[in-house]
């Protein structure tokens, strides 16, 4: 192969770890949604394209884009809350189609709300200045950036890790994502609890999203094709998984990295092929229950 | 909602009313096409229907099985110069033999999980004819499946004509309306339902329910195949699209709008769907905020289903 | 020797670390009531699932008719000749009564014709019919199983089961959660079921049985404990030190 | 907004109505109209370019029109949103001629849905004028008798932008393509252009079609130190491969080089990220001073558009209408035989300078720019880019009939 050397499979890893964060965030705010609330969320491509142009209107009205690391998650998350108060709460106990079909539908007008804000053609995000370039990581120069979404996912796994295992709000996530029934025999005000677990789901996405967007901008339809893959993810880690998300997420970041330094026409196909396997050899997922929704 | 004595009496004159309809239906369309469109992918959501309504199983990869019987028949006819008929019955057998293949890997897998597998499967599915150019025509799509006239009963028919191609259509999706009713009603029909309302106590029964399964996929294949090849007969063309999960998103979410274990509602879903699409696109470039908005008022206020609905209105 | 219709040669099942039921020997004599019994957690249950194929035993084997059946799927218990009622009701809850048993009567006869109309085949309505009066439930066959009475789910379950003509009956718990009145009505039953086949009941209650079963097997902590006549279980010192006074001071 | 789009949509307002009732659609427009369709995408992501394609084909109509149209019957343009999927467009084709009985059909953006359209177009016998690239087209077995082509081919543009980089930028090339028609039939066109000069090919990569990650290829194309990177692709994946090949620190040592720089794809991502890339395009409204047709298209155009420019795309839209309209004209009938006849070898200089029908293909043999992303010294804000030569329009330059499989 041209080209092919130890350093750049070892910048590679890295390139798949800078990629997998990205999917780490998505999928752990779906796998949330998919556990407590047992909602599919296909909506949930469509935060994380807002959570990018969120973004844009911010820095547009004077915001740096370390302030946006904190608001557009809170703006974004708010949408979450009021889809959830108005929209899906109204549908739980129907099963999973109801929510799946709702939020469908929710994709396709919050795409068109922003085409018609912002255009059909896509903007340009520009790289904060202080993450422009490359840095020496031993091996050869990474650009900065990329292994700053490294480091932002981990500090938010960590925040999200201090909320749930020490709040008294996360115990009752943990225990509603390894069973719904609990909660709710518990007597635990559930309603309250269901949306701030929209909130923080759809903040997360919207986290990605405003992540990504300094790497490929932002377009109404960036959202579309990321949400096959962060459903590829939370599937391959096990839906209600957390663990299994970020493991899972990193794994598949690596594998497209991997396949698309040796065989890049496989890349995308190497992400189905990938859950393919992983389902017909363990069916939940990594850590997922087994014949839970079945 | 419903007069129950005007029910009743369609009820028993189904055969005769939808028959009516299909001749009917293309004089109430914007442009036949569109008739035609809605009568295919009624078709092809029945197929999926078959699975979700009938036996429980969401699957996300019906996109595979349709594709399959559209670029089977296309293939037949550009590139081994196929008779018509043999395209269609190629692509009815593709169906099966994609559903096949997907269907002895996916079985095993339940709710959720079966989803994803099947949407993992059909993307292979979609990539590996992206891949194969030569057969396929790659990214291009699939072109020159032209026909313009077919033989049948010792006349030749105009198929250019777009109110004899819509007739041609309708026959077939007429066929496979009665196919699938008998179905329903045969012994195979009570184990569909069986499976779909008690696994263990049709497991005691004595009914094997994975093979079940497998076979309603293949069965749900060849409905799917039949919508596939008469699509690329109609469109003249098959695109790479056909394959893609979105396409098995657009089923899911005309089968719900529709009314899902209904046997009409598949129909009522697509026609809605498509009428809503074409209707609003004419006006705005903004009809996917109408689509959108149309489907979450339809959640929130039909979850039924528009048929669904309508069913339920008169049972009351 | 007695004929021996189903036999159990040290069958144990483990659910991960937890041995759930130690080898279990035991023979199950053609035409008799047999029940288990046992205490909460003696593994009453487990025996049940794996003898009726719901689980496949860690060890051991299953002996039936004299042909090992150890490991055979579900679906074909049916057609072995063994047939058996859940703990929890399990019917087809959306379908009528009639229609839940004549898919069940239907198992021997159809499994994958999709072409003939099911109302041709009359015969399987009268079979099933029969089956509905024989646990009394003919004027009740209109209406939708979910809808009927839980003592009547469990009559209809037992119709289901009796659909295939099975040799051997498995019932588990069949009372489960009954009236008084209820619970008569099923033990007469099951006597009369009892006079024409092979049955197996596994009940917590023991009173219950005691007075209808040709024999009975008590489990204890996963272990077979004692076996024998009604009579010979009640002068049992052990069963006695362990169930009986267990439940009864 | 022009009188005859007003007239269309209350038309189209009415066709809608009609259907709302379940009333059968039998609207029909005069006989004596004549009626062209036109489907582009304008829904998704290239809804910008489409609308700017409508915009100008409606100033061929009206010119037309104003003209006094054929003998009194005047022109009107059916637009059609074909939303980027080959799909729908034939199923609009299908509206197109069999419900509105259209004689002509122009239009298109992507590939696949041109040769949609032509598809259902040829079956027909319906006269159909391309105004998107593809080489396949032009070529046997999809061309026919009523096919044309107004757009380049990528073949042409690949050629013309190859010939100047590999001649101005070095001889050591990386080529990354678009894993689809799009981007192998560019790249055929840039090895067929550098094979006489000798060129050196270090790599040739592919992606995936829409990727958004382009990180795993470039650690690996810096390692090659090539004189040129090619990207053969195409709206948002050229600008987000541009984006991150900046990022990567590519452009200090490599110049980058793409077969089509988009007017609205460079307006809309900024002056930076595009800053030094070299492309070709088949029109740029800066070429009109010095050449007159241009001149008089632009100011026609800011005239109907307060005073914008025209972009590349949209130019194609009024070519491939007026196209049609000489022909008609020329022939003095809507008759497609006739039309076709007309059209093949029709001389014309309608936007960019001299082009020509070649009669074997219908391929327009016409003009390429090479063209560079402008940073600074920009006079307005349409000016964006320098024309560092043209590239004339000569047969030669395009695959031969032969090639295409043509007799």
């Amino acid at each position: 192969m041209e080209g092919l050397s130890l350093d750049l499979v070892v910048l590679q890893l890295f390139t798949g770890l800078a990629l997998g964060a990205i999917y780490v965030l998505l999928a752990l705010g779906m796998s949330l949604l998919f556990g407590m609330l047992t909602v599919v969320n296909f909506a949930h491509g469509a935060f994380y394209m807002l959570g990018a142009y969120v973004g844009i209107m911010l820095l547009g009205v004077g915001f740096n884009f370390w302030l946006c690391l904190l608001f557009v998650p809170l703006v974004v998350g708010s949408v979450g809350l009021l889809c959830e108060r108005f929209l899906i709460r109204r549908l739980y106990g129907r099963g999973i189609d109801y929510p799946l079909l709702l939020t469908f539908g929710l994709s396709y007008i919050m795409v068109e709300c922003v085409r018609i804000v912002f255009g059909t053609t896509g903007l340009q995000f520009d790289t904060p200045d202080a993450l422009v370039g490359a840095t020496d990581i031993g091996i050869g120069y990474f650009p900065t950036y990329r292994l700053f979404v490294i480091a932002v996912t981990f500090v938010v796994l960590g925040l999200l890790w201090l909320f749930l295992e020490r709040t008294p709000y996360g115990l009752i996530i943990r225990a509603g994502a390894r069973d719904p029934q609990i909660v709710r025999i518990l007597g635990i005000d559930v309603a309250r609890v269901w949306l701030v677990v929209f909130g923080i789901g759809t903040g997360l996405a919207a986290l990605a999203g405003l992540l990504a967007a300094p790497l490929q901008g932002a377009s109404p339809e960036m959202g579309n094709s990321i949400l096959a893959e962060a459903f590829v993810v939370t599937v391959v880690g096990g839906m209600g998984s957390l663990v299994g998300a970020v493991i899972a997420g990193l794994l598949v970041g690596v594998v497209v990295a991997m396949t698309s330094l040796l065989a890049p026409e496989m890349a995308q196909v190497s992400i189905f092929a990938l859950m393919a396997v992983v389902l017909l050899i363990r069916p939940q997922g990594f850590f997922g229950r087994a014949g839970l929704m079945s | 909602m419903l007069p129950p004595n005007f029910v009743a009496t369609c009820k028993r004159h189904r055969v005769v009313l939808s028959i009516a309809f299909l001749i009917v239906f293309p004089l109430l369309m914007p442009f036949k096409a569109i008739a035609v469109n809605i009568l295919i992918y009624g078709l092809f959501a029945l197929g999926f229907n078959l699975m979700f309504g009938t036996l429980g199983l969401l699957s996300f990869g019906h996109a595979a099985l349709f594709g399959a019987g559209a670029y089977a028949c296309g293939i037949a006819i550009v590139h081994f110069g196929a008779p018509w008929w043999a395209g269609i019955l190629g692509g009815t057998l593709g169906g099966m033999a994609i559903a096949a293949l997907i269907g002895a890997l996916a079985i095993r897998t339940r709710g959720i999980y079966f989803a994803m597998v099947t949407l993992a499967l059909s993307q292979c599915v979609y990539f590996l004819a992206y891949q194969a150019t030569a057969w396929t025509g790659g990214e291009n799509g699939l072109r020159g499946v032209e026909l313009s006239r077919i033989a049948a009963f010792g006349h030749s028919i105009n198929f250019v004509d777009p109110l004899t191609r819509y007739y041609v259509v309708a026959f077939f999706v007429a066929l496979a309306l009665f196919i699938l009713s008998r179905i329903l009603a045969s012994p195979f029909g009570a184990v569909l339902e069986a499976v779909r309302e008690n696994e263990a106590r049709a497991r005691a029964c004595g009914y094997d329910v994975r093979a079940t399964r497998f076979m309603a996929f293949v069965i749900s294949g060849g409905f799917c195949g039949l919508a596939g090849a008469l699509q690329a007969l109609h469109l003249s063309i098959v695109p790479i699209e056909t394959l893609y999960y979105q396409t098995s998103g657009l089923v899911v979410m005309m089968a719900l709008l529709g009314g899902m274990g209904t046997f009409f509602g598949p129909f009522v879903g697509a026609g809605v769907f498509l009428l809503l699409e074409n209707l609003v696109s004419l006006w705005t470039v903004h009809w996917q905020l109408f689509v959108g908005a149309a489907f979450v008022a339809c959640v929130l206020f039909f979850p039924r289903g528009i048929w669904g609905t309508l069913l339920m209105g008169r049972a009351k | 020797m007695t004929d021996v219709i189903l036999r159990t040669e040290a069958v144990g099942k483990n659910f991960g670390k937890f041995r759930a039921l130690g080898g279990v020997s035991a023979s199950f004599p053609r035409g008799a009531l047999t029940s288990i019994i046992g205490p909460n957690g003696a593994g009453k249950s487990t025996y049940f699932n794996l003898i009726s194929g719901a689980f496949a035993p860690s060890s051991g084997k299953i002996v039936f008719e004299g042909r090992d059946i150890t490991g055979t799927a579900q679906h074909h218990y049916a057609k072995l000749g063994i047939a058996k009622s859940f703990q929890i009701t399990t019917v087809f809850p959306q379908i009528t009564t009639l229609e839940n048993v004549r898919i069940a009567v239907q198992a021997l006869v159809s499994r994958y014709n999709v072409w003939r109309p099911r109302a041709a085949m009359a015969e399987l309505v009268e079979t099933a019919g029969a089956l509905l009066n024989t646990v009394g439930l003919w004027d009740r066959r209109e209406r939708i199983a979910g809808t009927l009475a839980h003592g009547e789910q469990r009559a209809l379950e037992i119709a289901m089961a009796l659909a295939s003509r099975p040799r051997l009956l498995l019932l588990d718990e069949p009372t489960a959660g009954m009236s008084p009145e209820e619970t008569r009505s099923m033990m007469d039953l099951i006597v009369k079921l009892a006079g024409e086949r092979t049955v197996i009941l596994v009940e917590h209650k023991m009173k219950l049985v005691m007075g209808i079963s040709d024999r009975l097997l008590v489990l204890h902590h996963g272990e077979l404990l004692a076996e024998g006549t009604p009579d010979e279980i009640r002068r049992d010192e052990t069963v006695k030190r362990v169930y009986l006074g267990q439940r009864e001071h | 907004m022009s009188h005859a789009m007003t007239a269309q949509i209350s038309r189209r307002t009415l066709l809608a109505a009609s259907s709302v009732l379940a009333m059968p659609a039998i609207v029909r427009a005069q006989d004596s109209t004549i009626k062209i369709g036109f489907p582009v995408p304008l829904t998704g992501p290239y809804g910008t370019e489409a609308k700017d394609q409508v915009a100008c084909a409606q100033i061929a109509i009206a010119e037309f029109n104003e003209a006094g149209g054929l003998g009194g019957r005047k022109a009107e343009l059916l637009v059609r949103d074909d939303k980027l999927d080959p799909g729908e467009a034939a199923t609009r084709t299908l509206e197109l001629i069999e419900n509105d009985r259209v004689s002509f059909i122009a239009g298109s953006l992507s590939a696949s849905v041109q040769l949609a359209i032509n598809n259902v177009a040829k079956q027909r016998g319906i006269l159909f004028n391309s105004i998107s690239q593809s080489d396949q087209i032009v070529a046997l077995p999809d061309w026919s008798k009523t096919t044309f082509h107004e757009a380049m081919t990528p073949y042409l543009t690949a050629g013309a932008v190859g010939r100047y980089a590999f001649k101005n930028f070095g001889k050591k090339v990386v080529f990354l393509r678009a894993d689809y028609a799009y981007g192998n039939e560019m790249i055929d066109g840039f090895k067929a252009a550098g094979a006489p000069m000798g060129i050196e090919v270090l790599a040739d990569l592919r992606h995936p079609l829409g990727t958004t990650d382009y990180s795993t290829l470039l650690p690996r194309i810096q390692s090659l130190k090539p004189d040129i990177l090619v990207l053969a692709n195409f709206g948002r994946d050229q600008q987000i491969s541009i984006k991150q090949a900046t990022d990567f620190g590519l452009k200090k040592t490599t110049k980058i080089v793409a077969p089509i720089l988009l007017y609205t794809s460079r307006l809309a991502a900024g002056a930076q990220a595009f800053e030094g890339v070299i492309g070709g395009t088949s029109y740029y409204w800066g070429i009109e001073a010095n050449t007159p047709s241009a001149k008089a298209f632009n100011d026609k155009y800011r005239k109907a558009n307060e005073n914008r420019v025209p972009s590349d795309y949209g130019a194609l839209g009024y070519a491939g209408v007026r196209s049609i309209l000489a022909g008609v004209t020329r022939a003095g009938s809507t008759d497609t035989a006739k039309v076709v006849a007309a059209m093949e070898g029709l001389k014309y200089d309608s936007y960019k300078g001299a082009q020509e029908i070649r009669s074997c293909d219908h391929q327009s043999v016409q003009s390429v720019f090479i063209i560079e992303s402008k940073s600074k010294d920009m006079a307005n804000q349409y000016d964006v880019f320098n024309v560092l030569a043209t590239d004339a329009a000569n047969a030669e330059n395009l695959r031969s009939c032969k090639d295409e499989g043509h007799a």
